[in-house]
């Protein structure tokens, strides 16, 4: 039963006042890109066994995206952040490396 | 015989005397008594039969442990199988019968299994009952089934209630013994909130019964001095009767309060879920005592030597005159003991251990109490209960030195910490080889949100065995979880206690160590699943080596308590038979909950008409009262149509759509989502929303408008108007407004985010009523208030003022091909207008119309229906909507998905009519079918019907549906195939069927 | 190998059943397989077993990182149908439980498959025209399927409620010849007729890497050293994406945790296996007497095989709601398992970019059912090199071109 | 105009706690830039109090605003003034991209009164409601059971919720249910 801080409430909401919405980042491709972007876009998920950055919306709360670094092996919760960036933060990158120095780093995989 | 003891019984109130029933013998016991102490008092020794082979099994155990005494208890509406006698509270008027035989407890036919026993080792059904094929199904396992299963399943519905609780706490411990009650101080102490749960309507455990002295006075004492200073503490909480059942991530914690299970039908809730989050977790769960395996250690009067000192102690009760003690360990001696000081006679200890000179033994032989060391039991002597023993020497084959008469045996294998909720979630064990037991291995904790350790042992359950050891460790883990959370604990010193001095144990797995295949046969590990020592050797002599596979094989450990009795034996048989140490082979995985719980309190208040939300309209009560028949909407109920008296629902649906064409209909249209688009840049995101233009839609003006996903599927549709120059209102389906809503917020949140647009969901400000069919004006003009007509409110027009007094905002939209006006007014205003609608619209012949009506209306006009014609698979393009697809935007949801090879395939099935050549009604969902089979011998098929209805407007059965190049084969005749077989033949025609020119609509 | 029968265990009976043989045997790796197979659960070893009777390759590994069936074979609620809707979906299914009905005799193992019967109840209008339309697709399709009215269903199962206050019973979908089986006896079965044949199964063995050259798989990379292979086929359910990483490719997929739970058992009381789709949530009695129940997936990525209460919750309220005397029963055990669900919520039966390494997962929550019918198409794809008719709808490529197979329009969810 | 009526009517019940549908109550959606002068403006000239502090409702005699989320209020006046308001509103805020919706009947407003309020509600809600944790002015957005919800502690023992006008009937429901005398929990 997780429970997140939601960035916006300040509250850390329980997995019933929330809504997962999969891989955090993806980049969307219109109807100028490639098959394969598109495909990438849509269905490719990196899907790691690890630090995994994912959406989640405070539903029965404030009604807001927001980011979330989790590791699917674990369940631990490294951070939560905006929905409105790009990338995961520097500063949550790095906190994420030191407790976990085995980890790749964000992208690594892509 | 078992007999209640004069004068003794802590627990029990003497005075108050309390009358049951099992197997409808009316029968006596103490207020204070479980179940299980109550019966044993009145001498009843077997109180069930075994899951496979139905031998006579007694009580065991005096806890939660307990794998045979289970009973059906209570009757109707409070009947309930598998009730645990040793944790059910005797209560006046308890009803309880023994399950798994028949005809009866004492003569069981079941029995038969048992005579076979040798026929019938772990899995031999796996390799037998395979010919004939059919008789599997029609033969053997109706047999098994029969035999299989435990108590009766219960008949009626329930007559009890059940509710949840939250609540939040820094530091929740589990289990009141004295390890969890000190652990609670420790941790209380420091200021942390702290929750503490026991499972009995006791506190302090097992130490009164061992006759522990903390502080110099006696546990009872103590523990009532305790619980005080605990009730002083605004900051702990403390519940009994509650069982912490499961740890889960983030340090949820399941905790089951048995409310009124001791006094039915209070009025109370019966059982209370508690949702506990806990920053930390402190498991003071005790330890668990461990059978011995000698051949006949499942014969009724065979008990764990704890149990039968919490009887003597506890509830007064003797189990026998005459009770042999056998053990590896010293803590059995404390039950001779007890039984010595309480007059019975212990004929013998049996001590596998080649001596005994620790101060319990020596305290026994002061007592005169006969003592065999290097012993065994050779064979237990009996039937359904205990005559004797056979002993012989630990380290021989069996060989029966002498035979001793007793009418009960005290058995002791060591204990075993419980540390199932340690293990919930993820905590590890190491193996104490000097214990011969897993405990928790502090290093490899169960880890929470922060990534940190959430759960702390203590006392027996982190492996501390003596009473001085257990404050001290519960003292510790009281003053670490209270740190972890983030307080400081108090320097305090833990409690100090006298230790008793015990020697150590000998692991003995079975007895004697070299009993043959025979005795092993009769050596029970799992005493309800009847599995026993052989059994465990022959899984791994097969290979089935992994302990889940040797589980799973045997199903050793997979009964009602779940291998609390059992898994650690059999660990050590399986083991022993692959020449492995038993860490090496490790446990089974440890799953909630701890005991079972029952589903009514995992459901809690949700049942019957607040099973699940229901949506109602502001008109919802007018519909209730006028013969409406409901069609579940999402959480909504929509009429289907409204039945008047000896009325089918068929023909309701007609009279509804001749009147409505011919007449007036009034539609309660309030559940079609209404989405309010403002901002600067709203127009520019209607155009990504929606595949055709709403940027350019004219203030005043509606617009149908289509939704696709980003896979290029529809998704929703509906008409849009434009509401002023940044203002949009979005109407959709009544399914879709949440969805849709939440896609706009979606995409505005985390794609658009720099766009200026704000989206609001109107959906239930307003009552939205269609006001349709030929005398719709009629009905508004007399209303009155607002120009309806033609010139001043054209076809796809909106206006707002007042209607009859009435704030409105109406459409002039139509779903139906008639005059027709959509018009919404302020729910709080809906019934009321709803009311005065038809009360004007009486002599224009207004009446009620329902869904289905509304889609076979559609269905003649060849509209599409988002839910019929459109499935999560289907591209406007199929629709031949392609005039809803702008092609001057570059982009919008969907269109680049609609671009895919298979998406322009010019063999994507379309839409067409489909008319019937004798008038009948297609059967809906039928397919096309084509000559010659695909490479799966499948049919070939080549369209499907998607919506199909007989239209009382042309009399005749009507339908839509898609089929492989569909609009150019219009008058083509093709073949939809019924289930049956046979083909009813179908002419492909324009889908629409009804004032193709749309005159009515726009008159 | 000795057969088994019920002349064995008596014979074996005489002796104690101290002269059983190994129903497997446990080998230590070859250093050269014509295939490897990664996986041994129920999907990795079908497709062991079919490439040894349907094609004579023998000299084949089926490598397992634990023990084999300890993934979703041991974990599901053993329900198999094959009702479904899209074409290669009841294909599939449907070959998957025809094989079931003969499997105890094919492998001399009993895994107790009982056609006791499958109903899908209607609860919504549009339920009803779903499983109507399936239906009719089922009948054209080789699968024996039929819409029964609410009196039908509640004398197949007389603990339903059928006119509850909410969603009252308004049909159901039934499949007379669907059913249970017993998950462990599949993989055993299947293991040990693998075993049988030669072929060797090695468990306790991590793959850590898969070796390549020229776009080619030349052998993997396990804590029981190198191990080399002409062929390399990955059947490895919730870590697909994991071994898709290591050859190098990424998968349409993501990996949840599915649940299920059990009540204490108690005397038969329903002989069919009952699927809610609208209240989300569906029951069997196993043969122990125990009510088998599951429900829906997680809404997160998940390897712990732990769940999140709340959707027991949810599940257990819509099954109490359904058949109100559980009310009373208790729940003895709930566990997760963790399954690989793809775009479509589809299998992947598919050729990857290293043209002799093949995968098969995705099964989202119809694994089990699945089993003969996937090991079946899967050995004809690693043997033949390209898919047969049961397999060929099943490609990677179909998310590229837009082809999906989706069964969630008609059936609700798929379990 | 015809008499307009909330959804429930004041329906009432007396448990260990008393339940009560408020009857009608003006609501508006305030959605904008909460930092912006303008907004503070706009919401005191509306309702006579500041831009409340997140999860925080302010009341001002009978008028109040409701923090709901970073650019979202909900702004509370007497029925019959909604209308005024929002024109109002616009006026003040004409230059501002914004957004002000009646929602008046699009929702129901419940108020639980009595010692074991906390504890009723507590039943339903995911929510730490100990007093230590949740006092006077708190304002939360979470679900009742199965449904969504925002409430707030409107005085000594006594919370104010709101939620959507199609369930009042099943939010009215389960607060009944929990709040059954012999349904005490006697924890917070």
């Amino acid at each position: 039963m997780l429970t997140l801080d939601c960035p916006y409430c300040g509250v850390a909401a329980e997995e019933t006042e929330l809504h997962g919405g999969g891989e955090a980042h993806l980049k969307r491709f219109g109807p100028a890109s490639s098959d394969e972007d598109f495909e990438g876009y849509l269905f490719m998920r990196e899907n790691p066994k690890g630090v995994n950055f994912e959406r989640w919306r405070h539903v029965n709360g404030c009604g807001k995206w927001f980011h979330a670094a989790r590791c699917t092996m674990t369940l631990e919760v490294f951070g939560t952040y905006s929905a409105q960036t790009t990338e995961p933060p520097k500063a949550l990158l790095a906190k994420i490396k030191k407790k976990r120095p085995q980890w790749p780093g964000y992208g690594a995989e892509k | 015989m078992s007999t209640r003891l004069p004068n003794a019984g802590r627990l029990l109130n003497r005075s108050k005397a309390v009358e049951f029933t099992f197997n409808g013998k009316r029968l006596k016991g103490f207020e204070g008594d479980t179940l299980g102490a109550a019966l044993l008092a009145n001498d009843q020794m077997m109180v069930g039969r075994s899951f496979k082979y139905h031998r006579p099994r007694g009580i065991i155990a005096s806890g939660a442990e307990e794998p045979n005494a289970l009973v059906n208890m209570g009757q109707d509406g409070r009947f309930e199988p598998n009730q645990r006698v040793t944790t059910t509270e005797l209560f006046d008027g308890l009803t309880a019968t023994s399950q798994n035989h028949w005809p009866s407890l004492e003569f069981d036919v079941g029995v038969a299994n048992n005579y076979v026993a040798r026929f019938l080792p772990a899995g031999f059904y796996y390799k037998t009952f395979m010919a004939p094929r059919a008789a599997w199904k029609h033969v053997f396992e109706p047999i098994i089934r029969q035999s299989a299963g435990l108590g009766k399943a219960p008949k009626d519905r329930d007559a009890d209630r059940y509710e949840h609780f939250y609540a939040y706490v820094d530091v929740m411990v589990i289990g009141g013994g004295i390890a969890g009650l000190q652990a609670a101080k420790a941790a209380g102490d420091s200021g942390a909130k702290v929750l503490l749960v026991e499972q009995t309507r006791h506190w302090g455990g097992r130490a009164p019964v061992d006759g522990a002295k903390i502080d110099g006075k006696p546990a009872d004492e103590w523990i009532t001095e305790t619980l005080a200073a605990l009730a002083a503490m605004d900051n702990v909480s403390v519940r009994t009767r509650t069982m912490g059942s499961g740890v889960y991530d983030h340090g949820y914690v399941l905790a089951y309060e048995q409310v009124a299970d001791h006094t039915p039908g209070d009025g109370r809730p019966r059982h209370r879920l508690w949702r506990v989050r806990a920053k930390q977790i402190v498991t003071a769960t005790g330890a668990i005592e461990r059978p011995l395996s000698f051949a006949g250690n499942d014969i009724p009067g065979v008990m764990l030597a704890g149990a039968v000192r919490d009887y003597a102690i506890n509830w007064g009760v003797s189990v026998g005159d005459r009770s042999v003690v056998v053990t590896n360990n010293d803590d059995a001696y404390r039950t001779a003991i007890t039984l010595k000081e309480a007059g019975l006679d212990i004929p013998v200890i049996i001590d596998a251990r080649a001596e005994a000179n620790g101060d319990l033994p020596n305290q026994a032989r002061a007592l005169g109490i006969r003592i065999e060391t290097g012993k065994a039991i050779a064979k237990v002597k009996g039937g359904k209960r205990v005559t004797g023993v056979a002993i012989c020497q630990q380290a021989g084959e069996g060989a029966v030195l002498e035979e001793i008469a007793c009418d009960s045996v005290a058995m002791s294998g060591g204990w075993s910490p419980v540390v199932h909720l340690w293990s919930h979630c993820g905590g590890k064990l190491i193996w104490d080889t000097e214990q011969a037991h897993f405990r928790p291995d502090a290093d490899r904790s169960p880890t929470g949100a922060d990534g940190a350790a959430f759960v702390v042992p203590a006392g027996i359950a982190n492996g501390a065995m003596g009473t001085a050891d257990v404050l001290v460790d519960a003292d510790k883990a009281g003053k670490a979880a209270a740190k972890a959370a983030g307080f400081t604990a108090k320097r305090t010193a833990a409690p100090k206690a006298v230790q008793v001095d015990e020697a150590a144990l000998s692991p003995v797995w079975i007895m004697p160590q070299g009993a043959g295949p025979k005795a092993r046969m009769k050596m029970w590990l799992d005493y309800q699943n009847d599995v026993k020592v052989s059994d465990v050797q022959l899984a791994a002599r097969e290979g089935y080596e992994s302990v889940e596979h040797t589980k799973r094989y045997t199903t050793l450990g997979m009964a009602t308590d779940q291998g609390k009795l059992s898994n650690i034996n059999g660990l050590a048989i399986l083991a022993d038979s692959l020449n492995a140490d038993i860490p090496q082979v490790g446990t089974t995985t440890f799953r909630p909950p701890y005991t079972p719980i029952s589903m009514g309190a995992i459901a809690g208040e949700a049942r019957g008409e607040i099973f699940q939300p229901l949506r109602k309209t502001p008109i919802h009560g007018w519909h209730e009262k006028n013969g409406v028949y409901w069609e579940p909407v999402g959480h909504w109920r929509r009429p289907y149509c409204f039945q008047r008296s000896g009325e089918s629902v068929e023909q309701a649906v007609h009279r509804e759509v001749k009147n409505t064409r011919e007449n007036l209909g009034l539609l309660d249209a309030s559940t079609l989502g209404k989405l309010v688009v403002t901002g600067p840049d709203a127009g520019r995101f209607l155009d990504m929303m929606y595949t055709n233009m709403m940027s350019n839609l004219k203030v005043g003006k509606c617009r149908y408008g289509l939704m696709c996903s980003e896979n290029g599927f529809l998704s929703d549709d509906g008409v849009v108007a434009r509401i002023d120059e940044d203002t949009w209102l979005c109407h959709t389906t009544s399914g879709g407004a949440d969805r849709i809503h939440a896609w706009m917020e979606e995409w505005l949140q985390t794609e658009w985010w720099d766009w200026k647009v704000y989206v609001a969901n109107l959906t239930e400000q307003f009552a939205q009523i269609a006001v349709v069919g030929p005398n719709a004006r009629k009905v508004l003009e007399k209303l009155g208030g607002m120009d309806v007509s033609k010139e001043a409110l054209a076809f796809m027009e909106w206006n707002e003022g007042k209607i009859g007094g009435f704030d409105a905002r109406v459409y002039r939209i139509s779903f139906s091909g008639e005059l027709s006006y959509e018009i919404s007014v302020p729910a709080s205003q809906g019934r009321a207008f709803w009311d005065a609608l038809h009360e004007v619209g009486a002599e224009f012949g207004a009446m009620a119309y329902g869904t289905e009506a509304l889609h076979i209306m559609r269905a003649e006009k060849g509209f599409i229906m988002i839910g019929d014609e459109t499935d999560g698979t289907i591209i406007p393009q199929d629709l031949g909507l392609n005039w809803a697809l702008s092609k001057k935007k570059e982009d919008y949801l969907g269109k680049r998905a609609q671009q895919r090879s298979h998406m322009t395939d010019p063999n994507r099935w379309k839409l067409v009519g489909l008319e019937t050549l004798d008038g009948s009604v297609l059967p809906d969902g039928a397919y096309a079918i084509a000559p010659g089979n695909n490479d799966n011998a499948q049919r070939n098929m080549v369209g499907r019907v998607t919506s199909t209805y007989h239209s009382p407007t042309l009399n005749r059965g009507i339908a839509m549906g898609l089929v492989l190049h569909g609009p150019d084969r219009m008058g083509e005749v093709i073949e939809f195939g019924k289930t049956d077989q046979t083909m009813v033949k179908a002419k492909i025609v324009d889908p629409v069927f009804y004032d193709k020119d749309g005159e009515k609509q726009n008159v | 190998m000795k057969r088994y029968s019920a002349f064995a265990v008596a014979r074996e009976a005489v002796r104690y059943h101290q002269g059983w043989e190994r129903a497997w045997a446990s080998p230590q790796p070859k250093k050269r397989y014509d295939v490897v197979i990664v996986g041994a659960g129920g999907h990795g070893l079908a497709t062991a077993f079919y490439l040894g009777k349907n094609f004579g390759i023998t000299n084949v590994a089926i490598i397992e990182k634990g023990w084999l069936g300890g993934g979703n074979t041991g974990r599901n609620t053993t329900i198999i149908r094959s009702n479904y809707l899209q074409d290669p979906s009841a294909a599939i299914y449907e070959k998957a439980r025809s094989l079931y009905e003969t499997m105890s005799q094919d492998l001399n193992y009993n895994v107790m498959f009982s056609p006791r019967g499958v109903m899908m109840l209607a609860q919504t209008q549009s339920e009803i025209r779903g499983y109507e339309r399936t239906a009719h697709a089922n009948a054209y399709q080789g699968v024996k399927t039929e819409f029964i009215g609410p009196q039908r269903v509640k004398e197949l199962c007389p603990i339903i409620n059928i006119d509850g206050p909410r969603y009252p019973v308004l049909g159901a979908l039934w499949q007379a010849r669907g059913g249970t089986a017993r998950h462990d006896a599949v993989a055993w079965g299947y293991a040990r007729a693998c075993s049988d044949m030669g072929m060797d199964i090695i468990q306790k063995c991590e793959v850590t890497g898969v070796r390549q050259n020229a776009g080619k798989v030349v052998g993997v990379d396990t804590t029981k050293g190198a191990i080399d292979c002409d062929k390399l086929a990955i059947v490895v359910a919730g870590h697909s994406g994991e071994l898709a990483g290591m050859a190098g490719f990424r998968l349409p997929m993501e990996s949840v945790a599915l649940q299920a739970l059990v009540s204490e058992p108690i005397k038969p009381c329903m002989d069919v296996v009952v699927m809610a789709n609208t209240v989300h949530g569906y029951m069997s009695q196993s043969d122990k007497g125990e009510m088998v129940i599951g429900g829906g997936t997680d809404g997160f990525n998940n390897y712990t095989q732990r769940g999140s209460f709340h959707h027991i919750e949810e599940t257990v309220r819509a099954l109490v709601e359904t058949f109100p005397m559980i009310s009373r029963l208790k729940m003895l055990r709930q566990w997760g398992g963790i399954v690989d669900v793809t775009g479509d919520r589809s299998p992947v039966i598919t050729k990857t970019p290293l043209g002799n390494c093949f995968m098969n997962g995705g099964w989202g929550t119809g694994g089990f059912k699945s089993i003969p019918g996937s090991g079946w198409a899967m050995a004809e794809l690693v043997a033949k090199g390209e898919p047969g008719p049961l397999a060929a709808a099943f490609g990677m490529d179909r998310f590229k071109e837009g082809r999906f197979i989706d069964e969630s329009v008609a059936a609700g969810v798929a379990h | 105009m015809s008499e307009a009526v909330s959804a429930l009517n004041n329906a009432s019940y007396a448990g260990f706690v008393e339940v009560t549908e408020m009857g009608l109550q003006g609501m508006i959606t305030l959605r904008g830039d909460l930092s912006s002068a303008a907004i503070k403006k706009a919401v005191k000239t509306a309702v006579g109090v500041g831009v409340p502090e997140q999860r925080k409702m302010a009341m001002a005699d009978g008028k109040g605003a409701g923090w709901m989320s970073p650019d979202e209020l909900l702004l509370l006046v007497p029925y019959a003034q909604v209308e005024k308001t929002v024109t109002g509103l616009q006026k003040t805020l004409a230059k501002a991209h914004f957004m002000a919706v009646n929602v008046s009947d699009a929702r129901v407003m419940f108020r639980l009164k009595g010692a074991g309020a906390r504890e009723v509600l507590a039943k339903v809600a995911p929510v730490d409601l100990s007093s230590d944790a949740f006092g006077e002015g708190d304002l939360r957005r979470s679900r009742i059971a199965q449904v969504a919800a925002a409430f707030w502690m409107s005085g000594e023992d006594e919370f104010t919720l709101v939620a959507f006008r199609s369930v009042a009937d099943y939010v009215f429901g389960v607060l009944k249910i929990g709040a059954q005398p012999g349904s005490e929990v006697g924890y917070l």
